[in-house]
C-alpha cells in the first residue's frame, strides 16, 4: 500500500497544502505545546512526581494533524499515549497531569469537553468510539468519534470487533492507527503479519489509507476527508499513521534491551515539528523568536497546570467511596464509615 | 386480567421503557426478527424498528463495548447475552470500563446500561448454558446485580434497572422464564433495586435464596412447614446492593440460616451471606450456617444434570439440620 | 473475489479433478454417511431422545471434501455442527451421539484420535487449533490442525487473534470456514461489511481462497493445497467454504421467522450430494443399487451406534466429580460424600 | 549462598523447569528482549531460545487460548499475562475451555498449563495494574489457585503447578518481587499444591492470609505479641485446593479468627474462608471472625491507594476487637 505523503522530510511540499499558512502555524504552535508538556511530564516522573509516564514525542503530528479535522462535538476516545490529542480536543493540561501523579480526578474533563479519559488497557476502548458515534447518530446530532490506538493494540480482539461493527453498522468513527514501530519490546513486524495496518480495513469492507504520520499536512488531509465521510452518514475510516515511538515506552522502560539506538537517532532526524518549521521557514511564516515566544508561553501553561494539579489535596480516605454510584450502596457507606475509623 | 409468565412480564417490562424514553434501546444477537433464543424480545424489533432493537454480530465483547459507548453518550441500551456462559468473553469489558467509568471520570461519564443474561440450568441444555456466575459479577465493584424470581419482581426490578444511572447486570432464570406465571397490575410500576422481600414469614429458621432457586426453596418451605417447621423465606432479588439489614434481622429472629444457590459452592455469593451472617449475627446463631450450592464442578449435561442442582429434598434436609442444634 | 469451482452444479467437471473415481466413490459414501448420522439424530431430537441438535445437511462436501486432505495424525478442531468431519477422523458416531444425549463420555475420542471435542461456544476454538498443530511443529512434528467454523464466529475477537497468532508464528493451521450463510437469524451480510470472508485473511498475511462449498472436489482441491504448505512450514490459510445451512439453526429454531423459504429451496437443488451423485453417474460409477446400499450399511452402523449410547448407563451422583482435575480437591471429595448421601 | 528475591526465585524455578523438561515453553508479552514488565523472565530467552520463550502480540485471549491448544497437544506452556487487570480478556478461555477440556473429554485431553500473573496494589501503578481479583478465579471449577509469598514458596509451588496434570493460575505479588528476600537451596525443591503453612504458631487468635498481604500479617503478629496476643499466622499458598483442615485445625484451638486480603470485601475469597469456619468450627468461635479487606472500589490510585489497602494496624485491631469478646 502506498503511503501519502504531501510535506517531504525536508519541509517542501510535494503535494497540495490542505491548509492555509496560518492554519498550519496555528497547528505547529500546537505541536509545540505537546512537545513542552511531554518533556514537562518526563522530567517530573524523574524527579518521583508521577507515576509512570508514556512520552509521544515524535508522534506529534500524527496527534495534532488528525484531532484537527474533528468539530467541538466530535468525540476523542484514545491511550496513555495520546495527550497532545486530547488536549488540542479541550481536555485541559492539569488533567492529564492529575491523572499522572495518580489521582481519578484527572478524569472529569471539563463538561463540553468530549474527551473520554485515557485508556490504560490496550484495544478495549476503539469500541466505545463506535458506540459513541453511534449514539450520536441515534440522537439525531452528526457528531463523529476519533479514537487513537497503537499498533499493538490491533492484535487484541476487541479492535476487531470495533472494526466490524463499525464495517456492519457504518457508525461514525475514525480510527487512527499510530503505528509508532513498537508495542513495548515487540517491532510491528512481529505484532502482525499484513504487510499494512491499513490493509486491515479490508476485512470489514471500510476504506484504509496509509500515511506519513510524521507529516503534518498529510494526517490532516485524510484525517479532515475521513471525518467528513463519517459526518456524512458514509461511515467509517481505518488511518494507520506510520510514525516512530523515539523514546522509551514509558518511563520504566530501557529500550535499549530490545532495539537499536540507530533506528530511534533516524527517526530522531525526521522529527514533525522540524518538518513544519521547516516549511514555515521557507514560507517566511518562521523565525526563531516567534518559536521562542510559543515555547515559552504552552511551557508557562504546563507549569500553571503542574501547580494547580500538585496544589490538589489527594483525597481523604471517605473520599475514595464517592464515585462508584450514583448512590452509594448500604455496603459501601458501611465501609467508607469503616474506613473513616480506622 | 390473565397471567403472564417470566419472559412475557420482562417482555412488556422492556416495551414500556422504550415507549417511556427514546433513549432506550436494545442490543443482543437474534434478538430483531426471532425476538431472541427465547423470544424474550419477541415482536420489539417490528415495532420499534431496526434503529432501536438492534441483532449484533456474534460478539459479546463488542456488545458491551459498543452498549458501553452509547451509554456514555447518552443512550440507555439494554444488552441482551444469549447465556451466561457467552458473558466471558464481555468480562473484560465490564470490569475495566463499564463498571468504572464513573470512578474513574468522578461522575463526569456513566454507563447507564443494562446487560439481560439468561443463567441457570435445569433444562438439559448443551455445555456453557447453565452458567450460575454471579458471584463474578457481584465482586465486582461499580456494578449492581439484580435477580427476579417472580413475573412481577423481574418487570418491577427491570423498569428500576433501566432507570438505575449506574450499570446493571440482570440475572434471568432460564427455569423460570416459563413455568411460573401470575397476573400484573395493568398500569407501570417499579420494585426497587436492593431491597429482599420476605416471601414467607417465618419463626424457626431463615431460608435465603434468589433467582432460579426460589421456587425449590419456597416448596422446601412448604414440606418444612408440614414436618412442623416454620421458615422465613427471603428472596434477595438484588446480590448488589444487598440488603443486608432484611437478612441479619431475620437470622436474628430465627437463630438459624440456609442459604441456597445453585452456582459453585467454592467463593460463591452464599459465602458471602454466611460470611455477613456471622459477621452481624453470631451470638444469635444456634446452628451454623448452611450452605446448599450447586458442586465445584462444571455443570453436567442433561443426562446428570439433576445430581447438580439443589432440590427441595435438599433445602428440608439442610434446615432440618440447623434444627437440631 | 473468485471462487473455485471444479464441478459444476449439474455434475459436470469445469477443470481438472483432483480424485480419482474411486477416491471420490469413497468421498460420496462418506457424506451419504453423514447424512444418515444427520437425519437419524434430527429425527431423535423430535422424539426428544437427545438435546437439541444442530444438522448439517447441504454442508457435507464442505466437511468431508477437506478433512479428507488430512492424515491420521492431524487435528480436527471443529464446533457442534461439523459431525461429518470429526467422525471421518476418526471420531465414532457413538460419542458424537453421546454427546447430543447430554453425556460428557461423547468428548472422549478413542486414543489417537486427534480430534477435539465440538466447541459449543462459538469463536473460542480456532485458538486451540493454533496452538495443536504449533506444539506438534515444537515436539518434531508435521503434524498440521484443521479448524472448522462458520460465519458468525468471524466475529468474534478471537477468530481475529487466531488467525494473527498464525499469520505471525507460520503455524500449520487450516481454517476453514463454513459460510452457511446464516448465524442463527444473522445473514452473513449484516455479520461483516467485508464482501468476503476469504479477503478476510490479507489482514493477516496469509492467503485466503473462496471456493464453492458443495463441490466436493474443490473443496479436496484447496484443502489438499492449504494442508501441504502448512505441513511444508509455509504458514496457515483461510479457505472460505460458500455454502448454506438448509435446515434450521438448531431442532429449536424456527428458520420462518427470518428467512424467506425459497432461498432454502434454492440452495436445496444445489444439494452437494446430488451433484457428486451425477458426476459419478455420468462417468459410469454409481448405480442406484449401490447408493441403496451404502446408504443402508451407513445408517445401519450410525443405528448401532445410537443403541450403545442410550445403552449407556448415566452418571450416577457421585461420578459427576470424577473428571474435574487428575486427582479430587480434598473439597471435591467432600462434596462428592454429600452428594452420594444427600 | 546469597539471598534472592521473590522474583529471582521464579526465574531460578522457570530456568530450571525449561531445563528439566524440554515440553516447557513460556509465552508472554515482552517476556523475551526484555525478560518482562517486571525482568521475572530475564536472559531466559537469550538461554533457552525465541521458539520456547515466546513474545506475543498483545492478545491475552489468543495467548491462554494458543498455550491451551499447546497444552492439549503435549507441551507445558507456562503463560506470563503482564499484570492481573489484563487477564479479564482471557477469562472465557479460561472458564470455558482451559478449566474444562479434562471433564468435557473425561480425561481424554488434558491442559497443565501454568498462567503466571502479577497482582495486587501497593506499587502506585497506573489504572488496572493493582487487581487482586482471585476469587473470580477460584469460584471456577477445575482450576487451581495458588499465591506464595515467599522466595522459597514461589519457587516450590511454581515447580509444583508447572509439573501438576491440571491448570493452575499462579499469583505473583508484585508487592513482595523485590522486598522479600531468602536464602535458597541450591538443589531443585517443591512445595506441594494444597498445603498452608503455620508461619507462626499461636494460641490465641488464627490470622489467615496468603500473597500479597503475609507481610502485613506478619507484622501485625509482631505487633500483637508485644501487646500480649499470641497470634497463630496461616499463609494459605494454594485457595483452590484449600487447606481447610489447616485453619479449621488452628480456630479450633484458638476460637477466634482474622481473615485477611487485599480484594475487595463483597465475594472476596475470605468471605469462602469465614464460610467454612462457621460451618465447621462455630461452637469453638469466642468472636466472629473478622475479615479485613479492600474495600468494594476500584483500588484508587497512587496518591490514595493507602486508604484501600489493608494495614498493619488494620489487622491488629480486628485481632484486638476478637479478643475483646
Ligand atoms: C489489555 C492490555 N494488555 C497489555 C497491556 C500492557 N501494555 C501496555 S502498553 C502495551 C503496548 C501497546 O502497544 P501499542 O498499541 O503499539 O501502543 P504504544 O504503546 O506503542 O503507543 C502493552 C502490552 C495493557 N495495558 N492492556
Ligand atoms: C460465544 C458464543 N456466543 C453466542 C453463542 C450462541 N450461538 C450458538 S450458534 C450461533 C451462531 C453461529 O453462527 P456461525 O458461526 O455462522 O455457525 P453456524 O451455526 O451457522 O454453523 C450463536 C450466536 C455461542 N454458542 N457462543
Ligand atoms: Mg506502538
Ligand atoms: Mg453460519
Amino acid at each position: 500500500m502506498e503511503m501519502l505523503q504531501i510535506l517531504a522530510p525536508d519541509g517542501t511540499l510535494t503535494g497540495e497544502a490542505p491548509l492555509s499558512v496560518d492554519e498550519v502555524r496555528r497547528l505547529f504552535r500546537a505541536m509545540v505545546a505537546g512537545r513542552a508538556y511531554d518533556h514537562k511530564a518526563t522530567a517530573m516522573q524523574k524527579q518521583g512526581r508521577l507515576a509512570t509516564y508514556a512520552s509521544f514525542e515524535g508522534q506529534e503530528a500524527a496527534q495534532i494533524g488528525s484531532v484537527a479535522a474533528l468539530e467541538e462535538r466530535d468525540w476523542v476516545v484514545g491511550t496513555y499515549r495520546d495527550a497532545a490529542a486530547m488536549w488540542f480536543h479541550g481536555y485541559p493540561w492539569v488533567n492529564l497531569i492529575l491523572g499522572r501523579t495518580g489521582d481519578e480526578r484527572g478524569g472529569h474533563a471539563p463538561d463540553g469537553v468530549n474527551v473520554m479519559p485515557p485508556s490504560i488497557t490496550v484495544g478495549a476502548h476503539m469500541i466505545h468510539a463506535v458506540g459513541l458515534g453511534w449514539s450520536e447518530r441515534l440522537l439525531g446530532s452528526d457528531a463523529v468519534a476519533m479514537t487513537y490506538f497503537g499498533d499493538g493494540a490491533t492484535s487484541e480482539g476487541d479492535f476487531h470487533e470495533a472494526m466490524n461493527f463499525a464495517g456492519v453498522y457504518r457508525t461514525p468513527t475514525v480510527f487512527v492507527c499510530q503505528n509508532n514501530g513498537w508495542a513495548i519490546s515487540m517491532p510491528t513486524s512481529r505484532q502482525t503479519a499484513s504487510e499494512t495496518i491499513a490493509q486491515k480495513a479490508i476485512a470489514y469492507g471500510m476504506p484504509g489509507v496509509r500515511v506519513d504520520g510524521n507529516d503534518l499536512l498529510a494526517m490532516y488531509q485524510v484525517s479532515r476527508d475521513a471525518v467528513a465521510r463519517a459526518r456524512a452518514g458514509e461511515g467509517p475510516t481505518l488511518i494507520e499513521a506510520v510514525t516512530y515511538r523515539v523514546g522509551p515506552h514509558t518511563t520504566t522502560d530501557d529500550p535499549d534491551r530490545y532495539r537499536d539506538g540507530e533506528e530511534a537517532a533516524e527517526w530522531r532526524s525526521r522529527d514533525p515539528i522540524a518538518r513544519v518549521r521547516a516549511y514555515l521557514q521557507a514560507d517566511g511564516a518562521w523565525d526563531a523568536e516567534w518559536e521562542a515566544d510559543i515555547e515559552q508561553t504552552e511551557h508557562d501553561a504546563v507549569e500553571r497546570a503542574v501547580d494547580e494539579a500538585e496544589a490538589l489535596e489527594p483525597f481523604g480516605a471517605g473520599e475514595i467511596f464517592d464515585a462508584m454510584y450514583a448512590e452509594p450502596t448500604p455496603q459501601l457507606i458501611e465501609q467508607r464509615d469503616k474506613s473513616i475509623g480506622r | 386480567m390473565s397471567e403472564v409468565t417470566l419472559a412475557a412480564a420482562i417482555n412488556a417490562g422492556l416495551s414500556e421503557a422504550l415507549d417511556a424514553d427514546e433513549r432506550v434501546v436494545l442490543i443482543g444477537e437474534d434478538i430483531g426478527t426471532t425476538g431472541g433464543v427465547f423470544r424474550v424480545t419477541d415482536g420489539l424489533q417490528q415495532r420499534f424498528g431496526a434503529e432501536r432493537v438492534i441483532d449484533a454480530p456474534v460478539a459479546e465483547s463488542g456488545i458491551v463495548g459498543a452498549a458501553f459507548g452509547m451509554a456514555v453518550g447518552g443512550l440507555i441500551p439494554v444488552v441482551e447475552i444469549q447465556f451466561m456462559g457467552f458473558t466471558y468473553p464481555a468480562y473484560d469489558q465490564l470490569i475495566s470500563h463499564v463498571s468504572r467509568i464513573r470512578n474513574r471520570s468522578r461522575h463526569r461519564f456513566t454507563a447507564p446500561l443494562v446487560v439481560r443474561v439468561p443463567y441457570g440450568a435445569g433444562i438439559g441444555a448443551a455445555e456453557h448454558h447453565s452458567e450460575s456466575m454471579e458471584a463474578a459479577f457481584a465482586h465486582v465493584p461499580g456494578l449492581k446485580v439484580v435477580v427476579p424470581s417472580t413475573p412481577y419482581d423481574a418487570k418491577g426490578l427491570l423498569r428500576s434497572a433501566i432507570a438505575d444511572p449506574d450499570p446493571v447486570v440482570f440475572l434471568e432464570p432460564i427455569r423460570l422464564y416459563r413455568s411460573v406465571k401470575e397476573e400484573l397490575p395493568p398500569e407501570p410500576f417499579t420494585v426497587p433495586l436492593g431491597a429482599a422481600e420476605v416471601a414467607r414469614p417465618g419463626t424457626d429458621v431463615t431460608l435465603i435464596a434468589y433467582g432460579a432457586m426460589m421456587k425449590e426453596v419456597r416448596a422446601a418451605a412448604h414440606v418444612l412447614a408440614e414436618r412442623g417447621v416454620d421458615a422465613e423465606v427471603i428472596d434477595l432479588r438484588s446480590l448488589v446492593p444487598l440488603d443486608s439489614d432484611a437478612i441479619i434481622g431475620s437470622v436474628i429472629r430465627t437463630g438459624r440460616a440456609v442459604v441456597v444457590h445453585e452456582a459453585h459452592r467454592t467463593a460463591g455469593f452464599g459465602a458471602e451471606i454466611t460470611a455477613q451472617i456471622q459477621e452481624k449475627a453470631l451470638y444469635s446463631l444456634l446452628a451454623p450456617v448452611e450452605r446448599v450450592t450447586g458442586w465445584d464442578i462444571v455443570v453436567p449435561l442433561r443426562r446428570a444434570e439433576k445430581h447438580y442442582v439443589p432440590t427441595v429434598d435438599n433445602i428440608v434436609a439442610a434446615a432440618e439440620r440447623t434444627m437440631r442444634s
